[in-house]
Formats: C-alpha cells, structure tokens, sequence
C-alpha cells in the first residue's frame, strides 16, 4: 500500500472507474476524474443522467456499481467518519422541519455535521438575509429563503469539500450572485467544490467541466 | 345583524361582547354554586354525593349541544362557504371535548359511591367516551391540514358523519336494555327525575345555563384568535397588528 | 352548617370535591388556553409582518402535492 | 357513443378487481394481519379453550374491524397519487355511484375474504359450529359498513400527514355500533339465543351506510383534491 | 470546535423532543388508538367485570403493542422527506448511535406515555391493584424493544409503497415475544404468582434488543438513502 | 336571468373577477378573460405563480376564492356533470396506473371520461406511437411514452374543451410538433384549449396571451 499511497497523495479526492445504475438501467460507466484543493468542478447533463446520483456517490450515500471514489488514495468505504468529517453536502432536498424555526433548523444542522457553533449561528443567518425571519417557524418560508438556510449550513460548519447540488435553485438574482461570490472566496482559500446547476456558473475562478451524458 | 357576518365586524363585536358574558357568566356560577352546594338540601338517597349532578349533568348536556353545534356550523360552512361557521367550528371543538372530558370523570367520580364502580361499559358510557374520540378525531384532523379552507371543510364532513352518534348517546339507555339484559344500573336519569324537588331542579338549571354561557364566552374568544389568523392578510388585520406591533411593550 | 361539615360533604368529600375541582381547572384551562392562542396568533402575526419587511423573494416555489 | 352510468361503473369495478389480481401483495396483508392478531390472543391470554370460546366472538370481531380499517390505506391512495383520481372527479357521471363502485370493489378484495376467512379462525378459538355461521353472517352484513364508513376516513385522510394514525383514530369510534351487534350476536349465538334481531339490526345499519356514507365519501373526495 | 459524540446526541434528542411538543396531534394519536383499541374490546366481549379482568392483560398488552407499531410512522418518515436524514447520515459521528438516540427520543413521546396511560385502562377493565402495578413494569421494560425492533421495520419500509401495512407484517411477529412474556406476567401477578422471572426475561429482551438492533436499523437505513 | 343570458350566449367560457388562494396566500385577484370556440389560450407566469391552480380552477375541481366560471353565462358549479362532459383535462400526474398495461390504462381513461369507443383505442394508440407497447405493463413505459398515453385521451374522447397543463413535457421533439399540430386541428375545428407550458409552443394559429406573474 505506501508505494501506490506515494504516488496517490497529490491527488486528494479521485473518481476511478465509477458506473452508476439506478433501477436496472445504468446511468454512466468508466467515469473518473479527480479534485484537487482550489478546484471548482461543475458537473452537468441533461435531466435524468445521473448528476444527483453521482454527487450522492461521491458522498458517500449511494454505493456505486463499479468502481470506487477515494480519499487521499483510500476508498472512502474505509475512510467513513473521517471523510464525512471533511465534507458539507447541500442535495435537492433541504434538510428543513418546517415546524422548527429558522435558528433551531440551523442549529441542528450544524450540531449533526459535527460543528458545535452557537454563536455562530446568528451571523451566519444574517449574511444568508434571513436575521429577520430567524424565529419564525420555517415552513412559512418562501422557497427561496428555505435554499438560503439550507446554504447557511456551508458557512457555519467551516468544511474543505463542499458538494452542492443544484443550490441556485429558487434563489433570486442578488442572492445567487452572492453565492458565486462565496464559491469563489471558499476555492480561491484552497477549499473544492463540486457542483451542479442548470444555470451558468458567473465566478471568476477557472471551472472544471464534466459532461455525464455523451 | 347580516352587518356581523363579516369577520371584521365579528372581530369587533365579539370583542365587546366577551367582557359582558363572562361577568354573567360568573355571577351564575357564584349563584348556581351557592343553591347547589349550600342551600339544597342532600338527597334521601344519595346523601351528598348528588351534588356532583351540578356539573355533571350541564357538562354532559353540553357536551352533546356543542358537537351538534359543530356539525351544524359545518355544514353551514360546506353549504354557503360562509368563514364564520367553519371558525365557529374550529373553535368549538377544544371546548366540547373538554366538556365531554368533564362529564366522563365527574361521572366516574359520581359513579363510585353510587354503583361502587369508577367504570363500567354501559352503552352511555361508552358511547360518551366515543365521542371524546370524535371530537378528539376532529381536532387531529383539523390539525394535520395545513390549508385552512381544506382543513374546515374535511372536519365539516367529520362532524357531520360522526353526528349519528348523538342519539346513540341519547338514546343508548333504551337501546342497551332491549338487546342486553339491563346492566348493573338502569337509565341514569330514573334516578334523580321523577324525585326531583325544586330545590335541586333550580340549582341544575342555573348551572345549565352558566356553563351554556360559559361555552359561549370561550368560543368568542377562540374565535377571536382564528380570525386573525385567518384573516391575517387583509388590511385590518394588518393595521391590528402594525397598532399592537407599535404598542410600548412590543419588542423592535 | 359549619365550615367542616359543609367540606364534609356527608362523607362523600372525596368524590364531591375531586369532581368540583376537576371541573374547575377544565373551566380555567379553557379560558388559559383560549387567552394563550389568540395572544400566540397575535405574536406569530407580529414576527411574520417583521420578517416580511426583508427583501422579498422573487423566486420561484415548487407545487408539493 | 356517450358511455351510460352503469357502463362506467361495470369498468371501474373490473379495473379494480384486476389491480388486486395483479398486486396480490396488497389484498393479502390485511388478511394476513387478520389471521396475526386473532392468533396474538390465545399468546396473551393464555390457551384455556372455554376461555377462549367465551372471548372468541370479541377477538374475531376487534381483528376483523383493525383488519379492515388498515385495509383502507389501499382504497383511494394509489389513484389520488397517479391523478386517477382527478379524472373521476371530471368524469361526466355523478361521482357519489362511481365511489359506491369503488368501495364494493375494495370490500370484494378484503371484507368478503375476511368472511371467507374467519370459520377457519373460528376453529382455532374453539368457536361452536352454530356461532361460526353466525360469525359469517354477521360479518357478511357488517364489513361492508366498515368498508363503507372507512370509505370517508380514507377520503379525509388521503394526502395528509400522518394519515394512516389519523385514519384510525377518525374511523375506530364509528365502528363501534357494528362491532358490538356482530359480536353480541356470536356470543348470544354461542348461548343457544335468538340472533335475528341482530341480523335485522346489523341489515339497517348497512341500508343506513348505503344511503349515506357515498355523499360524505364523495365530498370529502372534492375537498382533497381541491 | 468540533462537537463531540454526547453533544450531537443530545442535541438529536432535544430536537426530537421539541417537535413533539410543536406537534402534540402526532403525539395524542396512537395514545388515542390505544385507549380506543382497548375500549373496544369490552364493547365486543361484554361488559361482565370478571370476563373483563380475566382478559384485561392480553387486551391490554396486544392493544399497546399496536399502539406502538402504528406510532412508528413518526419515528423517520419526516426526516427522510426533508432530507434530514441524509444530513444524519453524513455526519461525522458513526449513525448507529444516532439512531439510538432517535429511538430513545421516540419512545419518551410514544411508549412511556403508553406506561402513563396504562393504570387507567386497567381500572377500566377491573385489574387488580398489584396486577396494575405489574402491567406498568412490564411494558416501562417491554415498550422499549418494541420502539427498538420497530425502528428496523420503520427503516426497512421507508419510501416502499403500501410501507404501513407492510411494516406490521415485518413488525408484528417479532414483537410476539415481549407480548407472552409481558401479559404472562400481568396474568401471573392477577393470580398472586411471582413475576420476577417475567422481570429478568423482558430484562434481558431489552439488553439484547439494545445491543443489536440500532446496528440493523443504521444499515436498513443506508439502504433506504442508497 | 333571461336578460343576462341573451348578453352572455355569445360568449362560452367566461372567467370573471376569479381570486385563487392556497394556503393562506392569494396566488391572483380580480383575473377575467373569456374563451371562444376556436381560440388557444396561453398561461404563462414563472414557477408557482398560480398556472395550475387556475386550469384545475376552470375545470372545476379546485373552488376559487372570490368569482366564478361560466359556461354560456351560467356558473359551473350548478352545471356540474353538464359542464364536465364537454371537457378534457391532462394535468401534471399522468393518470396512469404501473401495473395495468398502456390499452387498460386508456380504456378506463376514456370510459370514466364518459366516452364508449373499444375499437378507437388500437387507433388512438398507434397515432402516439404506443401501439407497440400497449400490452406493456405502463411502469416499465418511460416517462415520455407515459405523458404521450395521457395525451392519447385527448384523442379518444372527442371533446371541445382541451385543458392541459404542461402536455409537452418529458415529449421528444418529435411528438412535440405532432402535438402542437393536433392542437392547430383542433382549434381550427372549433374546438377550445387552455394551456400552459414553459417551452415556447410553435404553432400557426393565433395564441392568446395571459401572464399570470405581473
Ligand atoms: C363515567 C360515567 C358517566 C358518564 C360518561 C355519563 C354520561 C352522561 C351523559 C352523556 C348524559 C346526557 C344524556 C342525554 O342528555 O341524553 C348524562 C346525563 C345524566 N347523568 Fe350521567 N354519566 C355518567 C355517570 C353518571 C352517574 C354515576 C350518575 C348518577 C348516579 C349520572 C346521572 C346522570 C343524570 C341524572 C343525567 C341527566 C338525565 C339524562 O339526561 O339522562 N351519570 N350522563
Ligand atoms: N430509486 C430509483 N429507482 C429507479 N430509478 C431511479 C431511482 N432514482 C433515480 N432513478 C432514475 O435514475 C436517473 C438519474 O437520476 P438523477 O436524480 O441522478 O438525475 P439528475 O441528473 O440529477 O437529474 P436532474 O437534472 O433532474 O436533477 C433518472 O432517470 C431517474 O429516473
Ligand atoms: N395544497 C397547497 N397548499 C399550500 N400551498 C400550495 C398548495 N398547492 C400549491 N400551493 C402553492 O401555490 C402556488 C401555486 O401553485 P401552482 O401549482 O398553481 O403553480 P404553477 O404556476 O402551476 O407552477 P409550475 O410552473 O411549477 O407548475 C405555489 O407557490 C405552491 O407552493
Ligand atoms: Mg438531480
Ligand atoms: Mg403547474
């Protein structure tokens, strides 16, 4: 294993010879790729080629059906709790009850990544703009404002990879514009990013690209 | 009196009402309770443990007239779609199924020295503590919708389905017998009736009214707070709460 | 009638007055708790208009079912 | 061209039965659930046979109405899920005779087999052979108002959180008149008495439902999709 | 900075708590069904108090055990709609506590108030003052592997069509177990018997069902999210 | 009544002042507009503006909050059943039930429709592309097969009214442009069709606008 881990230590999160299926169709096959620290990669493809599968892969959450993702040259299967420990995932779905408040969301999203942060919590509700709607339960947020609380998450538990899928959805043009800002400051501070959307990324770093359906 | 029927002028209305029902109301239960536990004298039978008919007898009685009530409001609010009904029903529900608590443990507390029983399962009783489950049932459901119209008109239909079991309560005394052999205690009310003496009848009907009273107070204040919060997006309602945000006590 | 033998209640003094009281907090809670919801609506009301006054969202919202 | 009621009505039926046929999963576990909690009993009561044949007739009975009642879940879920639902609510027909369909559909796939069912549990709680007949009969008239009064709960409940709790608790209080007919008849039926009041009983409570229960059934309908 | 294992716990279990507390319906509805299950019961085998008392621990003991299986809807069902689970998933604490916690969450709003709630029901239906107390031991050590067991059936059938019904197939004979031995016991102290070797038993199911079942219910759970 | 009829006979499908609300939010207020035979009424607006609650509106099957909707003067509401027969509505949930096959499927579609037409099925079928399939279970069809048998109703039952929201999703382009000539054969015969969609329709009759979003 130290030979191969030598040589693997430069690269830090790889893809190898990944193939996902779901149901009994597979989605993509062979794929590989890595990420280093400072990387932005975006990920696209139409709808229902296997985007969110492959972030979930990547995660850790969905086992695939060939190949392996790993971590500094170890498989992630292995790693488990010190993978997780480097990693903030914001998915489809937001992670919010709608009938705790904003703050108490927030506060249990951050206490289960692992991050003990209470007051944090406050300024990170401000720079999302939800200060204001912080104890109102949130299932009186608009769709919008549950995205921002669901990307609150990313600011208060201070992690290198961030995998997010899809967060420009239902975020209006200033909020989504802030958001490319961060992206950038977390990439250019040495953080990865993996990525997708259906809108164009405006960031001023360089974007790596993959394509899923060929 | 159609003036009313708006939710803003209800609002208004039952506002200024509340105040002069509740001090009636109060001066019935001072008046009920003084004939009641002093003046009437115990009952040959009985000895003193008839005195808990003050409360039972109005609480089960109300208990009945409330769920009737509800389900007439639903349908008023299913038929004409009238906001005011369904809130009345709303806000009912809470009180009748508190009331139906009410009578079920006084009757359990008036039970034991009378039959030597807390419980038995006589089809009043029963049916008694299956209404607390209807009202029960409503409440949950009401709760478990998050669109208010929906919500009023799904516990419309509930109430109204679950109506038929009112005359089984009340008429369960007869019922029971014809098919059962009688069970350990006849009809509740062969009891106290036919013996009845002014001094106890006159007790029973004050009280009857301080608890009708009593709902009544209640429900206009829980309506109070479903219409506003009904309401909450129509300019009065807003000025309400700009007026109460701007109030001295408020936090900025 | 003295003050011991009216809280006598004949010997019945248990069930009478377990029965009275029970009715007395079912009365108090009623007024409590119909007090409380319209206060909770008019705090709730309070909060929503000043979380209102941030800038509003123009995005869109998904039809759940 | 114009299809008439009871063209639509014959369709709806036959579509139901085959869905059950093609999902055999589905009719089975109230059944299955049936047979559980009937044999849960003899585990916690202890296995005396006169013990259990005087509990019999309440034991079958409370098994049957829980059976029929979870049974509910599959009565309007998947067609609300798939839109199906919509579409019979635009139907050109009244939708109070095409939900008396629906229901007769789904009492076929669960109350009849229940009859069908319950001598064999009979057997096991050492019910008498005169009682066992009684059982079925009542259990014939008394399922389909299950079925029928559940129709409405299922219809309030459907889409909404926590439903299937919620259902219980909204159906079990209006099943108990049928309860305790069916099963005072077994018991009268196991001492030698007469049962036809029961019978006549239990027959007015499912003309009542017949006439009744569709209308709620059918609001209650439009107001889940509304 | 970083939380450690006790913090998150106990943060899980307070959240859990709390949303109980903002949802008191999801709470009152299986307590509501165990009340009206049991109650039912008279209603089907009538009302003489001797048959009642005689009956009362199995009814009661099945009636709690349905109870339990029907709240078992809450215990994941939110989180796996929202997302929250994926969150827990991803935590950097290993899940298998997590879940424990959940579960402990889980039965403090389901079957300890069942235990509150049980000498009620038991005055109801004419059990004895001992046997009472008796009924409330049993199911303090007896609902709790009821949550645990259950925890695995609500894992596996998350998202599965029809999930429910399917739950208490999977559910319903691996609880049968604690139900002999707890209405065993309630029997046995009605009857002025010992009950300290019941005790040990349901002791011992609860050891064992704590040691192993949070591992199965994490893996059920990964699969579920896969 | 008799005055006002004579003024409205004219006009056939009638919206007047219709206020919609779900939850406790109103989507739109104060909306009229009237459709004639022969015309395409376009819904637009941006994602939960109100599209769907309108068309179900119109069908009848939500109740709006304020105003009504008339059929020849008269309100919906009393004509019910009347009203219903004239009418065809493909919603966002297909209908469509995965363990009967595709010709199961349409033939309850189309005989709770009302509509009685055994041999019309093997035609309606084969005109989208599905005559293949039709002994297929209708879960193993993929989602644009299961969107063309929803629309195959529209073939079936042969009504003037056509409300359909979104019909063109998950459609390959393909049978988009089969679809936007059927709605061209139907408008030009005189039928009506009320419709949303947020792909741009290219058709070559003229297209009445309402955005629903101001
Ligand atoms: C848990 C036990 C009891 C419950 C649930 C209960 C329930 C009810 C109900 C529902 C009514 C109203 C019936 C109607 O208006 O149709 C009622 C009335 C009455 N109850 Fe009770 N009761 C209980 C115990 C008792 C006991 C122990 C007594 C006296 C020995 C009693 C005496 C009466 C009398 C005198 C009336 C009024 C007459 C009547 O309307 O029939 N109740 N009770
Ligand atoms: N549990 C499942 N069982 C069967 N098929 C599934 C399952 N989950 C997803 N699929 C299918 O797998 C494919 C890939 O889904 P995925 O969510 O990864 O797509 P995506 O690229 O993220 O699409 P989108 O842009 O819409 O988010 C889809 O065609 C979907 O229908
Ligand atoms: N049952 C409901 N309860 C509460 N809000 C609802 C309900 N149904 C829909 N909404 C909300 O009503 C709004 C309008 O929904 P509608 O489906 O009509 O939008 P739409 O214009 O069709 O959007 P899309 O383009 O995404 O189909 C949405 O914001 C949605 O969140
Ligand atoms: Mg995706
Ligand atoms: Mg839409």
């Amino acid at each position: 294993m130290t030979g191969r881990r030598a040589v693997a230590e430069e690269v830090l999160l790889e893809v190898v010879n990944l193939a996902c299926a779901r149901g009994d169709r597979t989605l993509f096959e062979n794929l590989s790729f890595s990420v280093q620290p400072g990387e932005l990669l975006y990920v696209q493809g139409a709808n229902g080629c296997g985007k969110t599968t492959l972030l979930r892969t990547v995660c850790g959450l969905t086992q695939p059906a060939e190949g392996e993702v790993r971590w500094q040259g170890t498989a992630i299967r292995q790693l488990a709790e010190e993978y997780r420990n480097l990693l903030c995932y914001v998915g489809h779905a937001n992670g919010i009850q709608g009938d705790l408040s904003a703050a108490e969301n927030l506060r249990f999203g951050t206490c289960v990544g692992g991050a003990d942060s209470h007051t944090r919590i406050a300024s990170a509700l401000q720079s999302v703009g939800l200060s204001r709607a912080a104890r109102l339960p949130a299932k009186f947020l608009s769709q919008g404002q549950k995205r921002r609380l669901a990307l609150a998450r990313l600011l208060v538990s201070a992690r290198p990879i961030w995998i997010l899928d899809e967060p420009l959805t239902a975020l209006d043009v200033d909020f989504g514009a802030t958001m490319n800002e961060r992206l950038v400051a977390h990439v250019t501070a040495g953080g990865m990013v993996i990525i997708t959307s259906h809108q164009e990324l405006a960031v001023t770093v360089p974007i790596r690209r993959i394509r899923l359906d060929s | 009196m159609y003036k009313y029927a708006s939710p803003k002028n209800f609002y208004a209305l039952a506002g200024r009402l509340v105040p002069w029902l509740g001090t009636i109301t109060l001066l019935l239960f001072v008046f009920g309770l003084y004939l009641g536990l002093y003046v009437a004298p115990p009952d040959y039978q009985q000895g003193d443990s008839y005195r808990i008919m003050f409360i039972h007898v109005p609480a089960a009685w109300m208990s009945m007239f409330v769920y009737v009530l509800m389900a007439g409001a639903g349908l008023v609010g299913l038929v004409w779609n009238i906001k005011l009904a369904d809130m009345l029903a709303t806000a009912s529900a809470p009180i009748g199924a508190s009331l139906t608590l009410m009578a079920l443990v006084t009757g359990s507390l008036w039970g034991k020295p009378t039959w030597g029983t807390y419980w038995v399962w006589d089809a009043r009783l029963t049916s008694e503590l299956f209404l607390f489950f209807l009202y029960l049932g409503f409440i949950a459901l009401q709760a478990a919708i998050d669109d208010p119209r929906r919500s009023a008109r799904a516990g419309a239909v509930l109430a109204l389905v679950g109506v038929v079991d009112i005359p089984i309560i009340h008429f369960s005394v007869i019922w029971w017998n014809t098919l059962h052999q009688p069970a350990s205690i006849g009809s509740l009310g062969k009891i106290i009736a036919p013996t009845i003496y002014p001094t106890m009848l006159h007790p029973l009907l004050i009280m009857s009214l301080a608890f009708f009273l009593f709902f009544f107070t209640v429900v206009l204040i829980r309506m109070r707070g479903e219409i506003l919060a009904r309401e909450r997006h129509t300019g009065w309602v807003m000025q309400i709460v700009r007026s109460d945000a701007n109030a001295p006590e408020a936090r900025p | 009638m003295t003050w011991h033998t009216f809280f006598a209640m004949g010997g019945y003094a248990d069930y009478v007055w377990s029965a009275y009281g029970f009715a007395t907090v079912v009365l108090l809670w009623n007024i409590a708790s119909a007090v409380h919801r319209r206060r909770a609506v008019m705090k709730m009301l309070r909060e929503l208009a000043l979380a209102e006054q941030t800038p509003k969202e123009s995005a869109a919202q998904h039809y759940v079912h | 061209m114009s299809h008439n009621l009871l063209g639509t009505a014959r369709c709806i039926f036959q579509r139901d039965l085959l869905l059950a046929w093609r999902k055999p999963a589905d009719v089975a576990t109230p059944l299955a659930f049936f047979v559980i909690v009937t044999s849960l009993f003899p585990l916690g009561v202890g296995p005396e046979p006169q013990v259990l044949s005087r509990l019999a007739p309440g034991v079958l009975w409370v098994a049957a109405l829980l059976a029929s009642m979870l049974s509910l879940g599959r009565l309007f879920a998947a067609d609300h899920a798939d839109g199906t639902l919509e579409q019979l609510a635009l139907s050109p027909h009244p939708l109070t005779p095409l939900i008396l369909v629906k229901v007769a559909a789904h009492w076929v796939t669960s109350g009849l087999l229940l009859v069908v069912l319950s001598p064999l549990l009979a057997m096991q709680l050492n019910l008498s052979g005169h009682a066992m007949v009684t059982l079925a009969i009542t259990l014939l008239l008394g399922t389909p108002v299950l079925s029928l009064l559940g129709s409405v709960g299922a219809a309030l409940t459907l889409g909404v959180r926590g439903g299937g709790v919620l259902l219980s608790l909204l159906v079990l209080p209006l099943y108990t008149p049928i309860l305790i007919f069916g099963a005072g008849a077994v018991t009268a039926s196991a001492s030698g008495l007469d049962t036809q009041a029961y019978f006549s009983l239990l027959g007015a409570f499912l003309l009542l439902a017949l006439g009744f229960t569709p209308w709620a059934t059918a609001a209650a309908l439009r107001i889940s999709l509304d």
